[in-house]
């Protein structure tokens, strides 16, 4: 693929995990080498401090592609929208 | 069958009407009410704010209801989930399940809320008196109770 | 906690709130509600007649309703059987329990209907469209289902 | 124990088991060889051919004594009541 159409996704964080990045959502041109949701959650620690701290444990945020639940190992592909949480506690 | 994500209080008994009302093909009818109780392990609770993701939210409830479907022969099923900031004594939650017979709709009113409990991206913050906050912690037991439904 | 045996019909919604309303205690409300079906196994069924032994009725009730309390620890429990003459759509039965947790309430719920199907002296009588009657039958399941319990 | 001082005791019959013996309730003088429940439907059999019918499946037939379930080998002691019926069926 050509870093000359970057991909363009957008981002959403819920619960803590906003509060720690300090927004609700954004909109990012993902690097040619990010290929699954690890690979993003990588990158994006790359970005600042507030990211690292979000992604600490990064076994515990949840991540949902296209608003499916997804591992970590998930292809983004032609993803639209790529969620991040905390394990849910609703009901 | 109808899923429901809204900031309003809902009525059980309406709820129940609604979907039973006049049918004489229902012999077993389950609600289950979730409320926000006063305290959590202790801490009281002064309010609680319940976050969610839009559109999410609403397609994950219609795949866990059409799961119960599948699971069970129900004449009727509803789930409505509040968001917002809610008070002690607040419905939070209603499920509903409607079946010829009692072991159908009962499951499914267990099923359906430990697959709530688990996949609806729903995120509680309590608030205790002094306005201090915290989100609450996801249980262990609540994936332990979603996990016992992967085997049947 | 309460038992109750009557003719008249009841009202789930005005049971939940005598029980419930104003207490922040309480996490989670189910309710169980059985009504009469129009068919029975293929069969229809005209109206169902409901007899029951006075006196005893009421300490089986409050029996199965002590053991529950028992075993969950809940917050309240109700149980209401009708009596009498019955159309399809009618309801027959509520049980309400409410506890702190969800899973307390839901298993409640489901053991006070097993134990209320295989010992409350109730006998259904169901009549066709052509005015023929005859006693509904034990269901093999319903001594399967209170079996359940005997272990936990 | 004297046969001058008979025992009384209430029988209740329901459902199915009422419509065949013809009767809701009666009362008894129990013959001092009746024991346990099942003593007392071997007795009643002898009373007359409604009872035969009533009790033909005698393993299906439930019993009551004093408001409580019992098995057909409970005694009856000092019984006040004891109620005949089939599988309850409510619910």
């Amino acid at each position: 693929m050509s870093s000359a159409h970057p991909r363009k996704v957008k981002l959403l964080y819920f619960a803590w995990v906003r509060e720690k990045i300090g927004r609700a959502s954004e909109e990012v041109a993902l690097p040619d080498n990010v290929a699954t949701v690890a690979d993003l959650v990588t990158w994006l620690k790359t970005r600042g401090p507030e990211f690292g701290e979000a992604f600490a444990r990064a076994d515990v945020v949840r991540a949902a592609v296209d608003k499916t639940h997804v591992k970590s190992d998930a292809r983004i592909a032609e993803a639209q929208e790529i969620a991040f949480f905390p394990p849910v506690t609703g009901g | 069958m109808g899923v429901k994500v809204q900031r309003e209080d809902f009525d059980v008994a309406s709820e129940v009407d609604a979907l039973a009302s006049g049918r004489t093909d229902i012999g077993a009818i389950v609600t289950f009410t979730g409320r926000v109780r006063d305290d959590d392990k202790g801490r009281p609770i002064k309010s609680m704010t319940l976050e969610h993701y839009p559109g999410m939210t609403e397609e994950e409830l219609s795949r866990i209801e059409a799961d119960a479907n599948a699971r069970w022969p129900l004449q009727a099923s509803l789930i409505i989930h509040r968001t917002g900031e809610l008070s002690p004594g607040d419905n939070i939650v209603l499920v509903v399940t409607a079946s010829a017979h009692r072991q159908a709709a009962l499951e499914a009113a267990g099923f359906l809320m430990d697959y709530l409990k688990t996949r609806a991206p729903f995120w509680k913050k309590e608030t205790g008196p002094a306005g201090e906050s915290s989100w609450v912690e996801a249980r262990e037991n609540d994936e332990t109770a979603a996990t016992r439904w992967r085997s049947t």
